[in-house]
């Protein structure tokens, strides 16, 4: 058997690998056909099922210790398409199917459609766009052809984009066309370095194109430009204009959605072309470049949550900062500590999705209870909504880096991995970044837990609390992840292997 | 030079025109417009990745060929979101906009969704 | 022959060119939707004089389309050209 | 017989370039709207029709020619159509349309 | 220097012109305008890339439906003409965007040159696999059976839009007809033309997604041109838009993508595998699939283009 078969010997259990995007899909389909309140029954009963399948495809790769692969339609890749699932991929679906649930669970209160079974606008909209951005994302981790993922990424925007402006203020409707455009922008940057790989080794597969890259310039040209096209999408700084207003501006519901899951997705892309496509680049001044970025976005991004006036713009400011810490791994890719910064990074990406859900629904809760997010109203709300802030501040521990959470295992690992690296720079970046966090959150905090109780327009309803805590705990509950955890998470990861031993 | 390099010489410019009209133009319906030559300028990379690719009888690799197929399509549908977006932002507020500012007021009455 | 065939191609091309030039300038927007009409039958033209000389395949089919397509503009330029009408106050009542 | 034919389509296809060069010095010189229309349609009737005309001999089966003609009838439908659009909302809204 | 590439080089220099006409235009219109016969001008460059079936959807999708789309959007935003001053980029920015512009055109530019003339294809393997699918063009093949996957989930696509379009509607006017700005009465012209043209154009979209299976042509191209004959009669008035709360148009937008979807679903029972076809039934399977699509294309774009209801519904 030849080298390029055996990487096409579809995994037992492969076939598993469709199904979390193709339920949802047929989800999008029959929400809009039935239309009304069909439409939430069906995506909150898909669910589970979807639950059901990351934890299945979680274990199976565990149990065989090897990524599972399946090629669609029997056609192999070149010329068809394959679907891969390594320890990545495995716990970002874990993740997405265990946050979806908790915006879906807590958005009953905001999309519910009359009794009478009248079909209104907003939840018809919000239920169908939620199971896309689940197909969408689940595309993006599964998939194994440059070409299908920029169907993904589409998937991605065409979902994600009208959330944002779904209760039709105008300053809602400018963000979204913002950050329309933003995503537009960023896959056809995307497309162009994909047809550059196309056009130099006639192939779009993974697997394929990693074993035939050579640092030649169409290579680099692609690599700038699709790069350049995620970052956009991943809000990166400098690119990072379109994600305040746009996130800050949505129904809590979809911003945690939004802010957790979805520019995860592109950054996962992100990881999977400078790791698993084009490892055989030379990495250290791409990595650095990126780095840096991220650098200034942990630093610009925190300074100007400082500033915020209003709590969800602050979350949302916060986001921009973390994204940051996300691309500290590439400098540490190669090298003996690379493992654990590639652990660093995941870990990162895993405690903010679940963090920042958290803190954007409690701010949701906020807003409703109060009828405003104006961080000067906020005093003494934390006495009459305890449950809602004790979410909102188990968050920001994540956010600090402050133990125990899962923002600090992912910055120890990132910390870590520079400091053995001598690369000392970012941990001095992590550090001031911890503390300007620290700031902001005590600008919220501070005030709310002391004052005289305000008057509620409305009491939070403690179910929904509980979604906005069990998520915040979740991100703390990552601290206590144990080793075997990190191990699974390097399954899969090209050349890991070869640096560590 | 042959076709094929010459219809990707053109891409390359187009590319770069309708990237000049994205940043340059203040207007989303421009915007829009530079958006789709950006897009035509990529499926010009593909239409020549495909006609160097002819082998086997073809004139042309039917790979990027469908791919193209598939971009324009896509490409249609996100112009007709965005031209939705822009006449509905038009009717709401009398100008078609996207100053960056335009988002970061607080709303009204605090609430989130409904 | 073919070179012929091409030949009148680019001279029809060239002519459209300069027909362009005048029209889409304006002065107004009726002169520049006549660009377009001018564009599809130059087109459709040099299309069919460069399948004849170089025997693609399948090339009537793109005339035909763009045939069948070439008055779209014109009509939406009539439809929705109306300078800014308001929308009707009572739906309703007009059918 | 062949060279007959070719001297044919040469003629024909010559004089639809005529009329497309024509109809484009009507559109350069022709003071307003309506009369740049009036010169447009010419090109639109006359140009294709010759150069369709001048290449039917070459088309390669009957199917083909009808293919030819059928898309010179369409652009002709389209083609009054639109110069009776355009011409009719210069009418109304006045050339600054 | 043959004819041919003299012809090349001027279809070139004209296609750069008409694109930096569009982006340098002094207004929208003329912008709009100045695309649309750019459109046009694209299907010519991909006929002489040997790109038949690009061409086609080019003509159809490219220049006719996005031109009406484009024109409309145009000519409704006159009012938003004139741009105030605190948007328009100063000279440092312009020229530092043009820097950038130029770098990445010259770099794209660059590589392209760079290309082997005689690249990297799968051509031959496409050609080896057409025969399982009893298909006789290969890029409807990649389009149904190779790349299957892609194309499914690019309907879905579509569907997405016409949802983010509608959830831009008003909500008193939720579940009712997209109601375009019109002339205040049907323009005869135009209602004779339509009356004509639409038998003719469904026979032609019939015709090239007929022929699509084995000559250029397919669901696509066949759809955009069966859309296109739909909108030219809604734009004459001689039928309404449907209301988006009908259910018979829900089933029609979903059914291209719900047939593909549950085929490929049914080949992991049938044929071993999702998206594979049963060997010998490849052919009638993907013909049916196809009919759907060209039916849901035929639909979608139209709705597209209408834009979000702007009706209160009738019940």
């Amino acid at each position: 058997m030849t080298e390029g078969a055996s990487a096409f010997a579809a995994t037992a259990g492969g076939s598993l690998l469709a199904l979390p995007i193709l339920v949802p899909a047929a989800g999008v389909l029959l929400s809009f056909l039935l239309g009304g309140r069909q439409a939430e029954r069906i995506a909150l009963a898909l669910m589970p099922v979807q639950f059901g399948f990351a934890v299945a495809i979680a274990s199976l790769i565990w149990r065989s210790g090897q990524p599972l692969v399946y090629v669609l339609g029997g056609y192999a890749p070149p010329l068809g398409i394959a679907l891969r699932a390594d320890g990545f991929s495995a716990v970002m679906l874990v993740t997405t199917s265990l946050i979806m649930p908790a915006a879906g669970l807590y958005a009953r209160t905001n999309f519910a459609t009359p009794n009478d079974g009248t079909e209104r606008r907003a939840p018809l909209v919000f239920w169908t766009l939620l199971q896309a951005i689940q197909a969408a994302l689940s595309l993006i981790f599964l998939g194994g052809d440059l070409f299908n993922l920029y169907v993904a990424l589409e998937l991605l925007t065409f979902a994600a984009a009208p959330l944002v402006c779904l209760d039709g203020r105008p300053e809602t409707l400018a963000a979204a066309l913002r950050y329309l455009m933003f995503a537009l922008f960023g896959a056809l940057f995307y497309l162009l370095g994909v047809a550059l790989l196309y056009g130099a080794y006639g192939t779009l597969d993974i697997v394929l194109l990693s074993r035939q890259i050579r640092a030649e310039p169409a290579v680099w040209l692609a690599a700038g430009l699709m790069t350049a096209g995620l970052l956009a999408k991943t809000a990166l700084f400098p690119l990072h204009l379109w994600l305040p207003p746009a996130h800050a501006n949505a129904p809590a519901a979809a911003s945690a959605v939004l802010s957790g899951l979805v520019v995860k997705g592109s950054f996962f892309l992100i990881v999977r072309l400078w790791f698993n496509v084009l490892p055989a680049l030379p990495n250290a001044v791409p990595g650095a470049i990126l780095a840096a970025l991220g650098s200034a976005a942990i630093l610009a991004g925190s300074a100007l949550a400082l500033r915020q006036e209003r709590l969800k713009l602050l979350i949302a400011y916060s986001t921009v900062a973390q994204i940051g810490y996300l691309f500290l791994m590439f400098p540490l890719a190669s090298g003996p500590w690379s493992a654990e910064a590639f652990s660093g990074g995941v870990m990162q990406a895993l405690s903010h999705a679940f963090a920042k859900a958290a803190m954007f629904l409690s701010a949701g809760l906020i807003a409703e209870s109060l009828g405003h997010d104006r961080i000067a109203g906020l005093g003494g709300a934390g006495r009459a909504m305890p449950v809602t802030f004790l979410a909102l501040g188990l968050g920001g521990l994540s956010l600090m880096g402050l133990p125990p959470s899962g923002g600090f295992a992912a910055k120890w690992l990132l910390m870590k991995a520079s400091i053995e690296a001598g690369q000392w720079v970012w941990a001095v970046v992590m550090l001031a970044g911890g503390l300007l966090a620290g700031g902001y959150l005590y600008r919220v905090l501070a005030p709310a837990l002391s004052g005289n109780r305000p008057r509620l327009k409305s009491p939070p309803r403690r179910s929904r609390e509980n979604v906005a805590l069990a998520l915040a705990l979740a991100a703390v509950l990552l601290a206590f992840a144990p080793p075997t955890f990190f191990a699974f998470l390097q399954i899969g990861r090209p050349a890991a292997g070869a640096a560590l031993r | 030079m042959s076709s094929a390099t010459l219809a990707g010489l053109v891409g390359a410019a187009l590319v770069g025109l309708g990237l000049y009209g994205v940043i340059a133009d203040p207007q989303p319906l421009r915007k829009i417009l530079a958006f789709n030559l950006i897009g035509s300028g990529v499926f010009l990379v593909f239409g020549i990745v495909a006609r160097k690719g002819a082998a086997a009888g073809l004139s042309a690799d039917p790979v990027p060929q469908a791919m193209v197929i598939t971009g324009i399509v896509v490409a249609f549908a996100a112009s007709a979101l965005a031209v939705a977006l822009t006449l509905r932002l038009f009717e709401e507020t009398g100008r078609a906009t996207l100053r960056p500012d335009a988002g970061t007021k607080p709303p009204d009455d605090g609430a989130d969704a409904e | 022959m073919s070179d012929f065939l091409l030949a009148t191609a680019g001279a029809i091309l060239f002519t459209v060119a300069v027909g362009l030039v005048r029209i889409l300038g304006g002065p107004g927007d009726a002169d520049r939707m006549m660009a377009a009409q001018l564009i599809g039958t130059g087109g459709i033209a040099s299309l069919l004089l460069i399948a004849a000389a170089t025997g693609a395949r399948g090339v009537d089919d793109v005339a035909l389309g763009l045939a069948i397509l070439a008055a779209f503009a014109s009509a939406a330029f009539v439809n929705s050209g109306a300078p800014a009408e308001e929308p009707d106050p009572n739906p309703a009542d007009d059918r | 017989m062949s060279l007959a034919l070719d001297l044919f389509s040469i003629a024909a296809i010559s004089a639809g370039v005529f009329f497309f060069l024509a109809g484009t010095v009507g559109l350069l010189r022709f003071p307003d709207a309506l009369s740049r229309l009036h010169a447009l349609t010419k090109a639109d009737n006359l140009g294709l029709g010759l150069i369709v005309l001048g290449l039917l001999p070459r088309a390669e089966s009957l199917l083909a020619a009808l293919m030819l003609v059928a898309i010179w009838a369409l652009v002709q439908l389209a083609g009054a159509t639109a110069a009776q659009l355009i011409g009719r909302a210069v009418r109304r809204k006045g050339p600054a349309i | 220097m043959s004819v041919l590439q003299a012809l090349d080089v001027g279809l070139a220099f004209l296609v750069f012109a008409v694109a930096a006409w569009t982006v340098f235009a002094p207004g929208p219109f003329a912008a709009t305008v100045g695309y649309v016969v750019y459109g046009l001008l694209l299907s010519l460059v991909w006929i002489r890339l040997f790109a038949v079936d690009v061409a086609l959807t080019e003509a159809a999708i490219g220049s006719g439906v996005t031109g009406v789309l484009l024109i409309g959007a145009a000519a409704r935003l006159r009012g938003a003409e004139t741009t105030p001053a605190e948007e328009a980029l100063t000279g440092l920015t312009r020229l530092f965007a043009a820097g950038l512009c130029l770098l990445v055109a010259a770099a794209l530019a660059a590589v392209v040159l760079l290309l082997p003339d005689q690249g990297p294809t799968l051509a031959p393997q496409s050609m080896e696999r057409l025969p399982e699918t009893g298909l006789g063009n290969p890029v409807t093949a990649v389009l149904i059976a190779f790349r299957s996957f892609d194309t499914m989930l690019e309907k879905v696509v579509l569907v997405l839009g016409v949802v983010g379009v509608w959830s831009l509607a008003a909500d008193r006017y939720w579940g009712g007809a997209p109601g375009e700005a019109r002339a205040e009465r049907p323009e005869p012209t135009l209602a004779f033309f339509a009356q004509v043209l639409a038998p003719i154009g469904i026979l032609v979209g019939v015709h090239v997604f007929w022929v699509g299976a084995d000559e250029p042509g397919g669901a696509f191209q066949g759809g955009a041109i069966l859309a296109a004959m739909w909108m030219i009669v809604m734009m004459a008035r001689l039928t309404e838009a449907p209301q988006a709360s009908a259910f018979w148009l829900r089933l029609a937008l979903i059914a291209g993508p719900a047939v593909f979807l549950a085929a490929g679903v049914a080949g992991a029972v049938v044929a071993g595998g999702f998206f594979a076809y049963p060997p010998g039934l490849a052919k009638p399977l993907i013909l049916f699939i196809e009919t759907f699509m060209t039916f849901t294309i035929a639909v979608t774009l139209p709705m597209l283009v209408a834009g979000p209801p702007r009706r209160e519904p009738r019940r």
